[in-house]
């Protein structure tokens, strides 16, 4: 099936998935499903270079492409989205709308197919605004405050998309060409840094909009955290990649390092790329200091999303190999990881229908496998090793230290620490400590809902100690783009990652720590057995109390003795009274509100006599400065 | 093969001869608070009577932290080079920050279990920890990122050999002593004890240790103090053959406990204040010292 | 403040016209051989070499007689009314509709009831008085439409003469209330007709308001084609329609 | 044949003032004979003249067919026709409404003037007229007034146009030489004149609350009458002055495009914030008028009849909604059909992908880059991006919020109409000749003056 | 000087309908437009010496510029009648706004917030 064709049904086949999932929407929602595994399977056995073609949009052929990275991208997308798809199978039972579901998901992941297959910059954008369109109708399927995060998304998203159109059509009306390669042959020889800066940067903010990059980012607060809550999953693990994938276009189709090689900024970086590091930078610390503070969970993970979208940009952004390819490498692990952590909140709210963190606890004795899948999420993206999340951003540090950048090293190890603190946060807070009492009766979520994350996270392990199948696409993209074709990083028959400074080996790392358990292991077990400690105690009889350690006082409400609130309060102390963005972006929105009800006040609700005095001034001016 | 052997003398020499440091330590300790202090072996008897006793499980997480910790530490401890290519075990992965994160793993799965304990002391314990760590990372971090900028590899054994000429503490006086500082609030010393302190927090994650857990765990904590030391005794001190290395190994472990003997505890604010104060700034400073080639 | 800007915005208005006036001719000083309306008043306009007009030849005659002939185009007097019901007659049954729209609208706006009273009995003199002039105003509004061809004047004035009569009489019978039946009857009968009468001659002549009955002489009074006729229509749907909407206002709403 | 589109409307409304009962079959007889009337002569394809009275141009007055008129005709008589499909929405207003009818096609189909101004004074007493509909007479004042006023302008423009050339026919005005300084005035003043109805800033005050007053002006005025007002502005300043003042309308429309968006974002009333919608959609089609060439104006109408189309539908289901309801929160999960009508006729608006919307808006930022014009797609991208945010708080605030109302009955064919309509949006996004071919050669036929001249001037025809 | 008079009574009416708070002077003011425009249109066909374009027994025949431009005064017949229907249905108008608003002074209404 060409690439045309399989879109154009998709888009059409997501109507018909509506009536069908009228009808029952658990039929829908398999079928959903299937339809994404044969996605996938279509994916593995398009060859790169097929090209198919989508029509005539005027004068402009709507060109479609198989390249490294559509493969790439389509591949994360997919995992993550069919995933879903199965999580939604059971999940959606406790949905209000789950046919308009249903439909929408299967539109968005069209939309997100045709992005990532565009071979023109207006290709792009149609599926672009399909993909955003459909999900921007999920969204406000939540609770009260989603309908407030739909407007929200919709308008961040589209003031990054419009100003990527007019860039769009700013490189058609200069070089005649939509094509993304043409434009790039076009650039290299402008000699107009200033129209091709614009240019650059225009397309660039779409990326920057949709991947929740500093200006643009407010957006992912409200949308990931009150969206519904499995397509969270979505959003943060692929949706926000469609931005990624602008941006790589934006940086690294059109070969930014040669476009402007007469304005180096530091240490061979353009300046514009640079402005993009320094977004990304920024970003990081934004995301990763919310992050820090957030009660609600899945706000949370919104702002390691935030920051997580910044390690991808200044990935990227640096243009050097090995830094290129940590970015595209931590499109894959944020994925995975970001989808894997919101269907395990998502399990976690369909089990307690509460997302705050000070209002859960001990899950872990409930919901074991949900926990475990979160943990190893975690693992993934604090960057740990085994998990695959370590490889990117070890590949970043590599590139950001080669550059000499310690600035931005630092914020990126700023991130990478704070990381730490904040995918903690939920862990002790949500699975760990003590359970409330109204939980009691909590049970694990069904085997189709963690089967998939269970399966994402296996393949993220699996990557961890074996990179080279994801590292290989990534290396062809590269290739592709011209980022030095010579250099080689991922040796799989040495089973090594070279650096430029240092290699290593991940297979090695992984059964060194392997070894490290089980001589652990053995240790724990030459040694005399416990005895365990019933921490559900005053659950299952009333009027016990608590088994640990209390400084020799009984309590008897588990509640209370529960460390959740304000988890880093002696450093949220520290930057409590910081300046926020989003109240800024509100005070933009509030004063085009107001300016609307000035122009209102003025021009449109008055007497006759200002209309009078308004056409007579019109016309006094008109004649004034025609006359 | 010999790979193997090596990485297993890492950890058999780590193993003792951090605990009779640490035994060493409690003797100078108590020598400069005008103490008599435990035998230097003292730490070994603590450790395997631990060991031996009946304990406590407050369930699989629990246990499953544990010995990630200690599992994630000997793997680290397994990799870290002793001072030269001889005694580097595997020279293709002795990476900086491969080890700064494997390390992190044996951090995680501690803070995992003792969370898991179900204990609010460990819970406040595990989020000082973490916040000190951000505290103390980020100035070290720079500071080796310029160290390898400075010599254009990662890898620890060939920093070790490119400093035959001089050791990079003399290159940047500057990084090293940052570094030095971030080392006492990596080993968790005085004035940087804030995670465990005893008499606030009930020792914070260990609260609800006993028994083998316990010793498990100080065992973990003692590969990690290895690990900690050799990385700075590697890159800062040059290394040089095993002998050499015990010898700073030895005298970077005094001097910090020397210097934390006589301090008393910072608050969270003020250890990060501290951190993000002065030694940043000298960090970055000593950074912009190694781009403009401003070294020794 | 309000007042003063008014003032300046009211004069720079004034300022700017009095600008524009400068582009058009000075007053009276007008030559109407470049105007369409010399070829009106020549009553030549079938004649005239568009081709040739439109690029400056202006081809205008001098015709010594008019008054009194006939085998002219257009044959009435008033060249006024020739322009009005003939030249443009389009232009007529628009201002008549605008006219129907506008009583159509008062309708729908006011749809009042029952007839509202002055609250105070009229006084003798206009009782008395009214039942006397009333046949002569009827009178004089059909003179002067029937005649609108010749003499200034035509079907609006004379309907807008009939509404008063109608006024008259509402104003001294408080009892009075025009039969709207009727006057609607021959405000929408008279309102076709012309429509009718204009795709009577597009039936005849080809042309929507072709002018399609014989011309007479010039000044006399069966003359003009169809000018009269649609003139008298005229005047029957404006004093229709003009009774209607004073009956319309002298209604009020129950409640 | 074609003063018979002007003609039958004017003979029913006559005679449906005698049989009151009759207007709402005669006023749907009208507009079906008027549509079939113009199918029978679709696009001309050269300028045919309809002289009145067989006074030939420039003396006469003399309707003008061609591509341009036909077009727009087409368009105006659509909408009639679907409106007389409402009978609910229709009322008393039947008389009215073939008058407006009547007056839309005499406005587009004139090639005078004077006779012009006729059409557009009888335009706004209707208009009025049906703007005072349930109880909104001061709103139809204001209007009044207004439009009063723009009246006194335009008429006072087209005197100045009869002494500076002797002559009110459109294609003897265009070709005689004007002085410039003369031209500047008369362009000043019909660009004020016809501002008003051509809802440009700030001579727009009235469209809020007409727009918002009740459920019938909006439906017809925002798309019948609104595109032969933006008709005339295409042929006086496109045909007829050749450009001159393009530049006044230019700045008055991006003005209009940004005030109208944010005065939309700022409503919470939902027709009023279509009626800003409408505003701001007139000044992108009016921005791109002033650009003066066949293929702007083209896509300036293509654009404008995929919005009058989103228009008609989202007025119909805006007016059916706020008459029925007190609280329209999540009331589409009642009209799910009106509710899906609505929601792609209002994203259409925004020029999403997949609707007609996206066609033209595009097409337009396209058109006006390669004429080096950064500034009006920059100004349109901005006002595209307010009218995502409130198009989008309507659309999850209509679907999503909690419902707290009993069910009003649904109209059967107001849903099967705006279904239709949103069905054709779609269409025209597949194949967007459907309005495109016609609208490009409108605005080739309004560019063309040569070809206009010499139709009107020389090729005269008595008959057709 | 009639065109002097026309433009100044256009500005009164404007200045009228700027000022003025009762809406019933709104329509007088815009009365006073419609006339001055008529007078302004009359203005421009007048021809020296012109007279009346009516041919009667004492003026039978035609010569270029003998008559006043009748053209104009055709217009304004129009353009009177449209007056005319503006001003009764803003009359009308008004009766429903005093109805509604209980006054028709634009200080006074009532219910005209939006």
């Amino acid at each position: 099936m060409a690439m045309s064709t399989l879109l154009v049904s998709l888009v059409a086949t997501s109507v018909v998935m509506y009536f069908i999932s009228k009808a029952s929407w658990k039929i829908g929602a398999i079928l959903n499903f299937l339809i994404g595994i044969f996605l996938i399977s279509y994916v593995f056995a398009l060859s790169t270079g097929t090209t198919s073609e989508l029509g005539t949009l005027f004068g402009q052929k709507l060109q479609l492409i198989w390249t490294n990275a559509s493969y790439y991208f389509s591949l994360v997308s997919l995992l993550v989205i069919v995933s879903v798809m199965l999580f939604a199978i059971k999940w959606l039972d406790s949905q209000k709308y789950p046919a308009a579901f249903n439909m929408f998901l299967l539109m968005m992941t069209a939309g997100s197919l045709g992005v990532f297959m565009a071979a023109d910059l207006i290709t792009l954008y149609i599926f672009w605004e399909i993909a955003v369109l459909s999900s921007m109708l999920i969204v406000p399927m939540g609770k009260k405050e989603s309908r407030k995060a739909a407007v929200v998304y919709a308008v961040m998203s589209a003031s990054g998309t419009y100003m990527y159109l007019y860039g769009a059509f700013l490189a058609f009306q200069r070089y005649g060409t939509l094509n993304i390669s043409e434009i790039a042959k076009h650039m290299v020889s402008d000699p107009s840094t200033g129209i091709k800066a614009t240019i650059f940067l225009l397309l660039a903010s779409a990326g920057i909009a949709k991947s929740g990059i500093f200006p643009l980012h407010t957006w992912l607060r409200i949308a990931h955290g009150n969206a519904p809550d499995a397509f969270s999953a979505v959003l943060s693990g692929q949706l926000v990649k469609l931005g990624s994938y602008v941006l790589m276009v934006s940086v690294a189709a059109l070969p930014s390092l040669k476009i402007f090689s007469n304005i180096p900024f530091y240490s061979g970086i353009p300046a514009t790329n640079y402005f993009l590091i320094a977004l990304g930078a920024t970003s990081i610390i934004i995301g990763t200091l919310m992050a820090i503070k957030q009660d609600d969970m899945k706000m949370l993970i919104a702002f390691s999303s935030v920051a997580n979208g910044g390690y991808i940009l200044i990935g990227i952004g640096t243009m050097d190999p090995i830094g290129f390819e940590g970015g595209v490498l931590h499109v894959f692990n944020h994925a995975l990881a970001a989808a894997v952590i919101f269907m395990a909140f998502a399990s976690v709210v369909y089990r307690t229908h509460t997302k705050k963190i000070s209002e859960l606890g001990g899950l872990i004795h409930k919901m074991p496998i949900t926990f475990l899948a979160y943990l190893f999420a975690i693992i993934s993206l604090a960057g740990i090793p085994p998990m695959s999340g370590f490889i990117s951003k070890w590949m970043i540090y590599q590139a950001l230290v080669r550059k000499g950048m310690f600035i931005t090293a630092f914020i990126a190890f700023f991130g990478s620490i704070g990381s730490f603190l904040y995918v903690f946060r939920p862990l002790a807070g949500v699975f760990l400590g003590q359970l409330p009492k109204k939980y009691k009766d909590v049970k694990e979520v069904s085997p189709i809902m963690w089967l998939p994350m269970v399966i994402l996270v296996t393949i993220s392990l699996i990557i961890g100690i074996w990179p080279f199948p994801i590292l290989k696409p990534i290396e062809g993209m590269r290739m592709d783009f011209g980022i030095a074709p010579t250099m080689k990083i991922a040796d799989s028959s040495h089973w090594l990652i070279k650096g430029f400074a240092g290699n290593w080996n991940p297979v090695l790392v992984f059964n060194l720590f392997l070894i490290g358990f089980v001589i652990a292991y053995i240790l724990y077990t030459l040694f005399p057995r416990p005895k365990k400690v019933d921490l559900l105690a005053p659950h299952k009889k009333e009027g016990a109390p608590i088994n640990i350690y209390t400084g020799g006082e009984f309590i008897y409400n588990p509640d209370l003795y529960q460390y959740n609130t304000k988890f880093y309060a002696g450093f949220e102390r520290m930057y409590e009274k910081h300046p926020s963005w989003e109240k800024l972006l509100e005070m933009l929105a509030k004063f085009f509100y107001d300016l609307g009800e000035w122009v209102h006040g003025w021009f449109f609700r008055p007497s006759p006599s200002a209309y009078t005095f308004w056409v007579t001034l019109t016309i006094l001016i008109v004649f004034w400065v025609r006359w | 093969m010999v790979a193997a052997y090596k990485a297993l003398f890492n950890l058999v020499l780590g193993f003792f001869l951090v605990l009779s440091l640490e035994g060493v330590g409690r003797k100078i300790t108590a020598r400069v608070q005008r103490r008599i202090g435990p035998p230097w072996y003292q730490n070994f008897i603590d450790v395997f009577k631990a060991l031996s006793k009946h304990p406590f499980s407050n369930g699989w997480v629990f246990d499953f932290g544990v010995l990630m910790a200690l599992g994630g530490a000997m793997a680290t401890a397994m990799i870290v080079p002793m001072g030269s290519t001889t005694w580097t075990p595997f020279p293709n992965s002795d990476n900086f920050f491969v080890i700064m994160y494997l390390f992190a793993v044996g951090a995680l799965g501690m803070a995992m279990g003792m969370v898991g304990s179900g204990n609010p002391w460990a819970s406040i314990g595990v989020s000082r920890a973490l916040t000190q760590m951000l505290g103390y990372e980020l100035p070290y971090l720079i500071v080796i990122s310029s160290t390898i900028f400075y010599y254009k590899t990662a890898s620890i054994h060939k920093l070790v050999e490119l400093q035959k000429n001089g050791w990079n503490l003399l290159v940047m006086p500057l990084g090293g002593i940052i570094a030095f500082i971030s080392l006492m609030g990596m080993l968790g010393k005085k004035p940087f004890d804030i995670s465990t302190a005893p008499a606030e927090i009930a020792s914070g994650p260990m609260t609800e240790l006993s028994g083998k857990y316990l010793g498990l765990l100080h065992i973990m904590h003692v590969f990690a103090m290895f690990v900690e030391v050799s990385l700075f005794v590697d890159v800062f001190l040059g290394g040089g053959n095993l002998g050499w290395y015990l010898v700073k190994f030895i005298v970077v472990w005094v001097l910090a406990v020397l210097i934390s003997s006589v301090l008393p505890r910072f608050r969270i604010e003020q250890m990060l204040k501290f951190y993000w104060g002065v030694p940043l700034g000298l960090a970055f400073l000593n950074a912009l010292f190694v781009l403009l080639g401003w070294t020794l | 403040m309000r007042r003063l800007y008014a003032i300046l915005v009211a004069a720079g208005l004034i300022y700017m016209l009095f600008v524009f006036l400068g582009t058009l001719p000075l007053y009276g000083k007008v030559d109407l051989s470049n105007r369409v309306s010399a070829h009106f008043l020549a009553k030549d306009v079938n004649s005239v070499d568009v081709k040739k007009w439109v690029e400056g030849d202006k081809q205008v005659p001098s015709r010594e007689k008019i008054y009194g002939r006939k085998g002219f185009e257009d044959e009435s007097a008033n060249v006024v009314t020739s322009i009005v019901v003939n030249y443009r007659s389009f232009d007529t049954l628009g201002e008549v509709t605008v006219l129907f729209a506008s009583a159509v609208g008062i309708g729908l706006v006011l749809g009042g009831m029952k007839r509202m009273g002055y609250g105070r009995k009229p006084n003798f003199i206009l009782r008395v008085s009214t039942g006397i002039l009333l046949p002569l105003i009827i009178m004089f509004g059909i003179y002067i439409f029937v005649h609108g061809h010749l003499t200034p004047g035509g079907g609006f004035p004379g309907g807008t003469v009939i509404a008063a009569a109608v006024l008259l009489l509402y104003l001294s019978n408080e009892e009075f209330v025009a039969n709207m039946k009727t006057s609607k009857s021959l405000e929408g009968s008279m309102g076709s007709l012309y429509v009718i009468f204009g795709l009577a001659g597009l039936a005849t002549g080809g042309a929507f308001l072709f002018n399609f009955l014989p011309n007479g002489v010039v000044g006399s009074l069966f003359s003009a084609g169809v000018v009269p006729l649609v003139y008298m229509t005229i005047g029957l749907k404006v004093g229709s329609e003009l009774s209607g909407v004073v009956a319309e206002i002298h209604e009020e709403r129950e409640g | 044949m074609i003063s018979l589109l002007i003609a039958i409307p004017l003979l029913l409304a006559f005679i449906s003032i005698i049989w009151r009962s009759l207007s709402k079959p005669l006023f749907f007889l009208a507009s079906f004979t008027n549509i079939v009337i113009l199918i029978t002569s679709w696009f001309p394809n050269g300028v045919e003249i309809h002289a009145m009275g067989n006074w030939k141009p420039p003396f006469g007055i003399n309707l003008v067919f061609d591509n341009a008129s036909f077009y727009a005709a087409l368009v105006v008589n659509a909408f009639f026709l679907l409106t007389s499909l409402l009978p609910g929405l229709v009322g008393n207003y039947g008389i009215p409404l073939m008058l407006l009818m009547a007056a839309a096609n005499g406005f587009v189909l004139t090639g005078d003037l004077f006779n012009s101004f006729v059409f557009m004074e009888i335009i706004t007493i209707t208009a009025v007229t049906i703007a005072s509909k349930k109880e909104n007479f001061y709103n139809a004042f204001k209007y009044l007034i207004l439009g009063g006023i723009a009246g006194s302008i335009y008429l006072l423009a087209t005197i100045f146009a009869y002494a500076s050339t002797g002559s009110l026919n459109m294609a003897h005005v265009s070709m005689a030489g004007i002085s410039s300084s003369s031209l500047v005035a008369i362009t000043t003043l019909y660009a004020i004149g016809l501002g008003v109805e051509a809802k440009l800033f700030p001579l727009n005050g009235w469209v809020s609350g007409v727009y918002g007053g009740n459920d019938l002006a909006p439906v017809i005025l925002g798309t019948s009458v609104s595109f032969a007002a933006l008709y005339m502005v295409g042929r006086l300043f496109g045909t007829v002055f050749h450009g001159n003042g393009a530049e006044v309308l230019y700045t008055l429309a991006l003005i209009t495009i940004v005030i109208g968006e944010v005065a939309a974002l700022r409503q919470r009333n939902l027709l009023k914030t279509f009626a800003y919608s409408s505003v701001a959609q007139a000044g992108v089609v009016v921005a791109m008028l002033s650009k003066g060439t066949g293929t702007a104006m083209g896509l300036a109408y293509f654009h404008l009849t995929n919005d009058a189309v989103a228009k008609f539908v989202i007025f119909l289901v805006a007016g059916f909604l706020v008459y029925n309801y007190k609280n329209l929160n999540g009331v589409f999960k009642k009209h799910k059909v009106l509710g899906a009508s609505f929601s792609i006729a209002s994203f259409s608006l925004v020029g999403f992908p997949l609707f007609a919307g996206f066609q033209s808006k595009l097409r337009i930022i396209m058109e006006a880059f390669s004429m080096k014009d950064y500034l009006f797609p920059s100004v349109m991208l901005l006002a595209t991006l307010i009218e995502v945010g409130y198009v989008v708080r309507w659309n999850v605030k209509l679907w999503f919020e909690e419902e707290t109302q009993e069910k009003a009955e649904t109209p059967v064919i107001a849903s099967t109409l705006a279904l239709i309509l949103a069905l054709v949006l779609i269409t025209v996004f597949i194949k967007p000749d459907i309005f495109l071919g016609g609208a490009m050669k409108m605005g080739n036929a309004l560019a063309d003056t040569k070809d206009y001249i010499q139709g009107v001037l020389s090729v005269v025809k008595g008959g057709m | 000087m009639v065109y002097g008079i026309s433009i100044i009574l256009i500005g009164i009416g404007i200045y009228g309908l700027m000022t003025q708070k009762n809406l019933f002077k709104h329509i007088v003011s815009l009365s006073i437009i419609d006339t001055a425009v008529n007078i302004f249109i009359v203005a421009t066909g007048y021809v020296s010496n012109g007279k009346a374009p009516i041919y009667t027994r004492a003026l039978p025949g035609f010569s270029p510029n003998s008559f006043v431009d009748p053209l104009p005064q055709a217009l304004v017949l129009t353009a009177i009648v449209i007056g005319v229907g503006t001003l009764a249905l803003g009359a009308s108008l008004l009766v429903r706004v005093k109805e509604k608003h209980s006054s028709i002074n634009v200080e006074n209404m009532k219910g005209v917030g939006e």
